[in-house]
């Protein structure tokens, strides 16, 4: 197995965590993982993604060009990453924020209303892990969904580690999507 | 009766509520909807009451506030 | 109720010489104020084709592309020097040096000093946010006692490395500065108050006085943790007991 | 045995400095290197450590200098503007044989830049940007792992040879968060009581410094010894890896970040049947000449991979253009990238896919 | 009339830290007299065996060689930085700074500034000669207006260049500094009050009080172009009334 | 006709800036270049110009920048510790493309060293001791007269190629006297009013700057530009000079003092009847590489004389050694001193006459 | 009758004179001749008249002058 | 021609001044010149010298290792320069600070009670000049004496030009002995 990852969305949505746990729940699973928040040109306020690999062999380059997997939690966030991603791909993206259908076809598009979704289990911040949860459900071989929400207390900062019962549950209510 | 109004450039806006804070006649609000930056943006819910004191354009830090007044023809 | 008689007068808008783009400071960012007071200044002494403009490095490191002016780069602390290289050259231009905590009080102590001695006729901003904004929130000179970042994690500890320095206080020692005001963004009144000093420090230079400094209290919500309202709370409360608002020193050119 | 982590770059070089007895550190922040200072206000103040955010990275080498002088084991680190201004400090080291380490996380140059990874400071961490004629072991990790061996490395290198380590990685590096185990202490042990600083207490005083005036040859003296060591660390201290470089036709070098591109390259274009190898530098200063002349030896051409305009590009031509060089027929072709930007894994693969027809 | 019955005591020799060897200052130079009051307090403190001495670069570059304790040295102008770095280690050490003026408030301004306000524990010995005196009497923060140096040839001007800096002035508006005066060494009475200064700022950090700091008018024959006898004159006719003498502030730690 | 007349190196540099039309200067005092801040001291302000002594190198090189960006002639001079802590400004000049002329009278080191001449920042002034790829042409006068004609030459290079221009003597030349003719100005003329900072009045703002932060490949723009400059002026800026190396035997290979040394030499040689010459770099960066490997076609050995451990040996050998090089049998003999140590004309005649044996 | 007696070293000193300004006696003089420097250097005329007050001493940059007192056994 | 000339002394006597003298006057004589003051190692108050070439070709090197001619003010001096003066050299040693003889019998060394024959010219300061002159007596073809006193003027510095009438007696003094 071999999987480039990008999550990206705003600033303060969680994208940099998701790509966090995910590389923890796979690195104890016994994978090889790297993970590279994008930091360079943009300033203050910008847009925030991640690239996480996930691989069984060990990993050459931990940057990538093609991600195989997407997830995007804004609309700038798809402008930017929809046409990058490997044909046959997967896209997740979140229709809370995002209000338009991604345009390729030759990729597995699949939309989840993240931010409503998250409200409903407690609080919108926890966007991030509703569709961490599908992506756990699409992708069973990344990480197993348990995996991560142990991870959740060793990734999530001790003044946010309240949130890790809502984290907690938006993550299985993800997973339970179809 | 109305001395004036606030102009408030929603897709300027950030969001930050000092607007808020500032006018005088508490009658400036945040938007439950976003603006295309993903903000929540200000909104003047009750624009009559505006003195247009301008203390809500003069600290705003976006630039995001006008100020108009009514002057008699 | 809308009067249909009245006409419509634009009574406060964006000044002229602030370009009409979106900034990228963060919501609740005192930088966004203090740019405007600055480009008010500029419009009404009309000096927009005579200003030079040194953005420092920090987070205004980019406002040169804010400020219609001609814009110049400076290394981190080192605008008071770039800024006596500019003035030493166009004695007839108008040169503002824009500065942070971080730039100002603790790289470019030195530039900050020798040119505030040597009177260079220029005009200094200073934007104290009591952090590094830029770089994450990182202790600043000015960061108070007890004050968590990401470089006192446990609070400033003054026994440690010492009580926040008061640029003010500092500069006033010194013979050469003609004017010294310490002023904040938090509130309309101080805004005001912001907005008379800041088109003093300007006008001094115009008028060839000399060397101006205005130190500004600003709010730096991202580097503080906090929502900006309870960021403006906290210049009250907290920063202005330690750095008190006023002026510190006045001289006025005899030809004034 | 250490358990397997998950840590970023910058977190790890604090982590593995504290691992080898550091215990101060003084350094002023700048990105994208954040996460060390910060880290290490984090961790050392909680075990008996200093943690000093200096004024200025001037103040911060000198800092370094003092401590060092003092007979600890003292660590700063900067990105590349900052770098610069530890210039004139890390000659003033190097001339009074202190041994320090020194981080470089590059960003983007020239000036202001920006704040993406780069390798443009490698003809300053391998030339010297300072003044004077000395050379700092210059250290270049790959991965978050080797950041962390080689940190603690570089404190026993630093103390071994009495000499500035340069720890040159690049801002993605630095960002990156890759599972690794955290090393253990070498358990080496330096004696440096002979010039340590501790008060001239039953002993004729120590004195710390680099100004040699008189008599005249005095500072050539100083530079002789310097010189002398610098041979015996090139003959003892050269570093570097290979992959699937036995039987390559074409090599790929590159070091850092480049390095971990080419590596993906190398196994793209071996699943296309093209033999391609990779040769990595670990120390940039020595550079592995030698070996790479060696390793050089049935390649038909060399491709050097920079995130630069081609710096190390010149000790490779040197290695491998020597005039009693058996491998000078080789063409050596360059594929950098500069300005934070970072060289494509598919350019290089049809570069060397080029080289077959 | 020498009387023969009499015995013959020594009551005035070379302190014992002094290193027994000729300096190389010119004739009538401050530094020598200063390196015998800063040995003189070692002596009498007993620490010659816990004294790290810094140097900085400076006519007093060398002065390691004279002072018997362990010695470093400092890039110019960063003798607070290095001495930072020492104390930090070594904090049962006694490190002593010393700097003449174009180190301390020229380049290095900043790390003065800083190792100052973060109340360091240890000893600043200021030399202010008013001139660059190694590098061959180039204008110093410290010359006075209208003194003529090789950079100064017309004579330091203040609307160009500023009036001379006053370090304890400075100084004395941080916060942490527990000790800050300011002496001569131009004759008998004013060395006597160096000497009681030096062994002020050199004990108080034994006591572990704070950072503490001694500016000290000094001679400089060469750099002035004049006869010692006349420099000693100046430093009383030019100096002092720019640099007036005194303590500007005494802190005594509680279990002192 | 300019009358001949005898001056000091320095005070020479000084003079020539002054006819180049340099009006602003800024600097910090160190030997062995005392004696260009007094002369402008003296001269400046009796001519309109600005003699500033800034309050340290920092300061100094930063008072340039912002001189430099209002588009005035201007320079800056030091010796090698002030030249380490100008590196972050000369790399910010360099981002932004700034022209500025940077006199380095060099001193051995490394550290505070000592205050005799050498050529030990021969890296530093060639590979950018600042970060980032960047370069500055690099002028080596041998010659009191060279001095003069180099500064002055240094101000049309630095304004034509908007660039920093190095003028890399020793402390041995500005300390010499010789006479010499003053040079007339150029008479060239440069438009600055494309981008320096006069006000935008009438025009667009202006910006002087070296931050790139987006969009991403802004920064590679920048340096790909830089790139393609330097390679013009790889092409067209080359300076060089040789005495007696067309039918020489032996090729005696040295900059600025060393080279005079060589002149020395040379002419023993000669007189011996061997057949001895002298190539002399005048521009470091760019080094006359493809020149040197003209030169040496029918030289049975070079030797290169350095005041250094052997930095510009590395740019003779990447000359000599190209992999289409007709001169790669050549053997590379080096003959150095270092901590301000002068070369010995006879240890370089008799090493010469022992390659006869 | 001397009090003391200062116990200069000619060797040592530079000749800056500032002993001899120093002295409250008046007691102290340049040399004619030079030491091995090539310096003038300071001897005491009347050494009968000397107090061992040790103003010499103390401002004497060069460690050049100890003092001797005498006293009663 | 070719004469590499050293002169050396305490600092303050002139030593430079000695140099540039004769580097003017050879100089608009027509002849390459070139001077170099030491200024390395020593410290303040150490001894002075500088090296001074005069030739009728281009000047190679500046830096003298062997001189032809010497003129020495003190006996430090003498200790650091008699071994390296030419066999058949010039050493021209001024005997009112030098108390002993010149070792070698290789060399012609002058005698010159320089001090002393100065202060009867009036001021001991120019002891210097009286050494010149002796060496222009005993060198005319390095330049003429009145090229060297032409030269006075250039190369003394404005605050000491007054002192020029007691330099150029001295020099005719030293010019005149034999
Ligand atoms: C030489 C150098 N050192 C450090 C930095 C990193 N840096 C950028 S901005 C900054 C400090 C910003 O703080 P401040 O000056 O207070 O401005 P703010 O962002 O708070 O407005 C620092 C340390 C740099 N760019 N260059
Ligand atoms: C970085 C650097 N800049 C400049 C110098 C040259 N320099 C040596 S000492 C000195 C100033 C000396 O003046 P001061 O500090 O007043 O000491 P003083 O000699 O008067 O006692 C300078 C500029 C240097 N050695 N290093
Ligand atoms: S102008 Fe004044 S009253 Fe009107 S909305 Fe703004 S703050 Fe409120
Ligand atoms: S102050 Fe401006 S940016 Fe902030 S909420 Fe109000 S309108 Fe929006
Ligand atoms: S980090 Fe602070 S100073 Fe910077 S833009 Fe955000 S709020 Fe403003
Ligand atoms: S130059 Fe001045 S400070 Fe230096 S040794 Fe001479 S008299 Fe003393
Ligand atoms: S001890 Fe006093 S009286 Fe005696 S010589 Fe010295 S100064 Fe004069
Ligand atoms: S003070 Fe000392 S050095 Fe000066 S003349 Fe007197 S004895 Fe000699
Ligand atoms: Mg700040
Ligand atoms: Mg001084």
């Amino acid at each position: 197995m071999y999987e480039g990852i990008i999550f990206a969305g705003f600033g303060g949505q969680g994208i940099i965590l998701s790509g966090k746990l995910i590389c923890i729940a796979a690195m104890r699973e016994g994978k090889n993982v790297s993970h590279i928040p994008s930091y360079g040109a943009e300033m203050r306020g910008g847009t925030a993604n991640c690239s996480v690999v996930i691989s069984d062999e060990e990993i050459a380059s931990p940057l990538i060009r093609q991600p195989s997997i997407c997830v995007v939690m804004n609309k700038p966030s798809l402008f930017k990453f929809e046409e990058s991603v490997q044909a046959g791909g997967l896209l997740i993206y979140n229709t809370s924020l995002i209000d338009l259908k991604p345009s390729r076809d030759d990729i597995r598009a699949v939309p989840v209303q993240a931010n409503d979704l998250a409200q409903e289990e407690g609080n919108v911040r926890s966007a991030n892990m509703i569709a961490l949860g599908l992506l756990l459900r699409l992708k069973p071989e990344l990480a197993a969904l348990d995996s991560v929400i142990s991870a959740l207390d060793e990734a999530v900062s001790a003044r946010n580690r309240s949130l890790n019962i809502i984290n907690t549950k938006s993550l299985k209510r993800g997973f339970s999507l179809s | 009766m109305a001395k004036g109004k606030p102009g408030i450039d929603i897709e300027r806006c950030k969001g930050c509520a000092l607007c808020i804070e500032a006018c005088p006649e508490k009658i400036l609000k945040m938007s439950e909807s976003f603006n295309r930056q993903g903000q929540p943006y200000t909104i003047c819910f009750e624009p009559e009451r505006c003195t247009s004191c301008m203390s809500c354009a003069i600290i705003c830090p976006d630039s995001a506030i006008r100020i108009w007044r009514y002057v008699a023809v | 109720m809308r009067n249909e008689d009245a006409d419509v007068k634009l009574v406060y808008s964006m000044p002229e010489s602030l370009v009409d783009r979106p900034n990228h400071y963060c919501p609740g960012c005192g930088h966004g104020i203090i740019h405007k007071l600055l480009t008010q200044a500029i419009d009404e002494l009309e000096i927009r084709e005579k200003t030079i403009f040194i953005a420092p490095v920090g987070c205004s490191v980019l406002a040169y592309f804010y400020i219609d002016v001609d814009g110049c780069e400076a290394a981190h602390g080192r605008a008071p020097a770039v800024a006596t290289g500019l003035k030493r050259v166009h004695k007839d231009k108008v040169i503002i040096s824009y500065q942070g905590d971080g730039d100002l009080l603790a790289i470019g102590t030195a530039e900050t000093i020798h040119a505030a001695n040597r009177g260079e006729n220029i005009t200094v901003i200073f934007v104290n946010n009591a952090i590094y904004g830029m770089t994450g929130g990182q202790m600043a000179p000015t960061s108070l006692a007890s004050q968590k970042t990401k470089t006192s994690p446990y609070g400033r500890d003054p026994a440690d490395v010492g009580q926040p320095i008061r640029a003010c206080e500092l500069l006033n020692t010194l013979e050469a500065p003609v004017f010294i005001e310490r002023c904040a963004v938090n509130n309309v009144k101080n805004i005001l108050k912001t907005r008379k000093a800041i088109k003093k420090v300007v006008q001094n230079q115009v008028l060839n006085i000399g060397y101006s400094f205005v130190e500004i209290l600003s709010m730096c919500p991202t580097g503080w943790g906090m929502t900006p309202q309870r960021a403006v709370e906290w210049i009250d409360e907290a920063m202005i007991p330690y750095y008190p608002l006023g002026n510190f020193r006045k001289k006025e050119s005899d030809h004034v | 045995m250490a358990e397997t982590v998950l840590m970023k770059g910058n977190e790890v070089i604090g982590e593995a400095a504290i691992i080898a007895g550091c215990r101060y550190y003084f350094a002023y922040p700048i990105t994208p290197q954040n996460e060390i200072p910060a880290y290490m206000a984090l961790r050392l103040p909680r075990i008996g450590g200093t943690f000093l955010q200096a004024e200025s990275e001037l103040a911060a080498i000198n800092m370094v200098f003092g401590a060092s002088a003092a007979g600890a084991r003292v660590m700063t680190s900067s990105a590349s503007p900052g770098i610069s201004l530890k210039q004139e400090g890390i000659s003033y080291l190097s001339g009074a044989e202190l041994p320090a380490v020194v981080v470089n996380m590059v960003r983007g140059g020239p000036g202001l830049g920006n704040i993406a990874g780069s390798q443009g400071d490698y003809f300053q961490a391998t030339r010297g940007g300072g003044h004077g004629d000395y050379r700092t072991i210059v250290l270049a990790p790959a991965s978050v792992q080797e950041l962390a061996d080689l940190t603690v490395e570089a404190f026993d290198l630093a103390d071994q040879y009495r000499m500035v380590v340069v720890l040159l990685g690049d801002g993605y590096l630095g960002q990156m968060s890759e599972s690794l185990k955290l090393p253990e202490p070498s358990g080496k042990e330096f004696d440096k009581s002979s010039w340590a600083l501790t008060g001239a207490s039953g002993r004729a005083p120590h004195i710390v410094y680099s100004l040699r005036l008189s008599p005249e040859p005095a500072l050539e003296e100083v530079n002789l010894r310097l010189q002398a060591k610098y041979r015996e660390i090139e003959k003892n201290e050269v570093r570097f890896d290979t992959y699937r470089s036995k039987d390559a036709e074409y090599l790929l070098v590159g070091f850092g970040t480049s390095a971990r591109i080419c590596k993906a390259a190398v196994n793209i274009l071996r699943r296309e049947g093209i033999k391609a190898g990779l040769f990595r530098p670990i120390t940039l200063w020595p550079f592995p000449s030698l070996a790479i002349e060696r390793a050089a030896g049935s390649i038909k051409k060399v491709l050097a991979v920079e995130m630069n305009a081609g710096q190390m590009l010149e000790d490779i031509r040197l290695a491998l253009w020597t005039s009693t060089s058996s491998s000078r027929n080789v063409v050596i072709d360059f594929c950098g990238r500069t300005g934070g930007m970072i060289p494509d894994v598919d350019e290089i693969v049809e570069r060397v896919r080029n080289y077959e027809k």
